[in-house]
């Protein structure tokens, strides 16, 4: 029996992602290095082979899963779990996962609207977690994203969302509304008329 | 004159026309499509093709305003934060029409009493975006599937032994959801008041002495001296005496008072509670 | 996109074993003579890898297992696998973390049921310790909870727990009420021009 075969045993029969770590401890007959060698492999051999499913690295550890490219087929007969986020939920789930540790006043202060309802939706998705409480005065909790966010979204850990750098870029030509607004050129919004309105009234 | 303009005088206006007239249901409005002032602010600064840095304050606020009457006249609830907003706008607007000694423009700068609206637009933008982006991501359970079959070797096996899968929150809501199923006479004190209460104070202190073996009477009051977190500290502290949780003593007639577990882990055997 | 990859994917992610019939009726696009062929062409490749899983024909279809020859290594996943914890010991555990000191009779008291046994396990799991003995007949055990429970929640002490209050504010403000679409007439209120940019997407 090779290391590889022994690694994917272990890893198809998980529920979730396993770790190196955990790897390490339950093949405690064999070194680190050569684990990490054969995970490798075999999430090579996997790659490879251009099949339906593939070895993932999510939320720190391995898991296989179908790639997303045959999801028109696997729905056909699994139903689809995932419902669609709204933009609430995804904005205030980006400002967690980029701003952690966060207060609710702070998630609202940046989205100008009250976040109880959507961040409470979030923690019971699981996806949002209370890390404890900010040591200022009142002591607000204050909020993460967990390990289920990771899986949910397929980030092998918080370092690979987007950088906010990218986003700024992408700020300063949002692509998004470029997108919407065409075709370009022709003026549906302010006229010269309205700028100048400003001292009328 | 603009398309919208064009557009508007091609309608025509209805004076009288009601919400539920659907003779001149010409529109569809997405009133859901905001997910705020700032979302509401955004678009419209699209809409009229403005530059996020330096933006008509009067343009905006008087559509922000339209959109917040309209609004009401569909007899829609007006979330608090958009009335917030256009009170600022408002604010913004009318510092805007006061004189400037040397106008500069379209620089947004320490002065320019749009600058914090500004900045707060640009930073949304950002996570409004990154949001898509992550939204737009191959999810679990929509694109991408695990196995969800079960091994038959492993669901036999149950692990006692493990690590602890639980959040904060499900501890939490389970409380809560037991408090719901119980009378509320129950509960008398745990649906906690404003104030720092006796059991607050209990908790304080047994962390605290999980955390070192002896406290000392003034770091239990240092953070919030108040003569109430006093008295209320002092009786917390009778109680766990009263419990044999803690042993008390003081070095001196004036010296300081400390306080130590009377019970080391899980010992149970009974200690002689001393005031010296 | 193959049909042995598409056809991999459907039975990775299917919950029981996959029949061709059932293959044939999800892809109708595709003959049942290539989906047969495709289904043994799938089976042979995984045979040929040698890997610790592979395609297994079992009554009413095809589903992935784990070859026998590794289970030794698929049941130590058992030994490190996080246990998630039941109702009752989640109730019972927080009856104890926001109501501590509190003896046994009074954590029976709040649940309505005998409380022995999750106690115990949740003193052997060292969550909850015997902090002492209340001073009233009988000198019943006083509870609390561990520095195992601070680290299991993550949390730098007992000050840190969430109050009930804080939780139950999530949910208080009502949210900016989503709306359907609504037709709408044109209406006096919005007289000027621009405000109808609004209406017209």
């Amino acid at each position: 029996m090779s290391l590889p075969a022994i690694i994917e045993s272990i890893i198809f029969a998980a529920e979730s992602a396993v770790s190196l770590d955990r790897l390490c401890d339950m093949l405690s007959e064999f070194e680190r290095d050569d684990i990490r060698v054969a995970l490798a492999e075999l999430a090579g051999s996997h790659e490879g082979r251009n099949g339906g499913v593939h070895l993932a690295e999510v939320a720190g550890g391995w898991q296989f899963r179908t790639r997303p490219e045959f999801h028109q087929y696997v729905v056909r007969h699994v139903k689809t779990k995932a419902s669609r986020f709204s933009q609430s939920s995804l904005e205030t789930l980006a400002i967690v996962a980029y701003r952690q540790p966060i207060t609710r006043a702070e998630v609202e202060h940046l989205r100008g609207v009250d976040c109880g309802g959507v961040l409470k939706s979030l923690l019971e998705k699981r996806l949002v977690r209370i890390l404890g409480k900010k040591d200022i005065p009142g002591r607000p909790l204050i909020y993460g994203t967990s390990k289920e966010f990771l899986e949910v979204f397929g980030l092998k850990d918080l370092k690979s969302l987007p950088t906010l750098r990218e986003i700024q870029s992408l700020a300063d030509v949002p692509q998004f509304e470029r997108q919407e607004e065409l075709p370009l050129g022709q003026d549906e919004g302010v006229s010269e008329e309205d700028s100048l309105s400003l001292f009328e009234e | 004159m603009n398309s919208v303009s064009e557009t508007a005088t091609r309608q025509g206006r209805v004076e009288t026309a009601t919400l539920l007239d659907g003779m001149h249901a010409g529109y569809n409005v997405h009133l859901d499509k905001f997910d705020g002032p700032l979302d509401l602010l955004l678009h419209l600064i699209r809409k009229n093709e403005l530059d996020i840095r330096d933006i008509s304050i009067a343009v905006i606020t008087r559509q922000y305003l339209d959109y917040i009457k309209l609004m009401k006249e569909l007899n829609l609830e007006v979330a608090g934060d958009f009335l917030v907003m256009a009170a600022t706008l408002l604010q913004i607007k009318s510092r805007m029409l006061l004189p400037v000694e040397e106008p500069e423009e379209s620089e947004v700068e320490e002065g320019d009493p749009r600058a914090e609206l500004i900045r707060r637009l640009m930073e949304y933008q950002q996570y409004k975006e990154a949001g898509m982006l992550i939204g737009s991501r191959a999810l679990l359970g929509r694109e991408v599937f695990v196995r969800t079959s079960v091994e038959p070797l492993l669901s036999e096996a149950r692990n006692e032994e493990g690590p602890l899968e639980v959040s904060l929150f499900e501890l939490v809501d389970a409380f809560r959801v037991l408090l719901e199923r119980i009378p509320a006479e129950h509960f008398h004190d745990v649906a906690a008041a404003e104030t720092f209460s006796i059991a607050d104070s209990i908790n304080e202190i047994l962390s605290l002495l999980q955390e070192r073996d002896a406290v000392q009477f003034d770091d239990l009051v240092r953070d919030e001296f108040t003569r109430e977190r006093v008295i209320v500290t002092f009786l917390a502290l009778l109680e766990l005496c009263r419990l044999k949780l803690i042993r008390i003593f003081q070095n001196g007639p004036q010296g300081n008072i400390w306080f130590v577990p009377a019970v080391v882990q899980d010992a149970v055997e009974e200690r002689p509670l001393l005031v010296q």
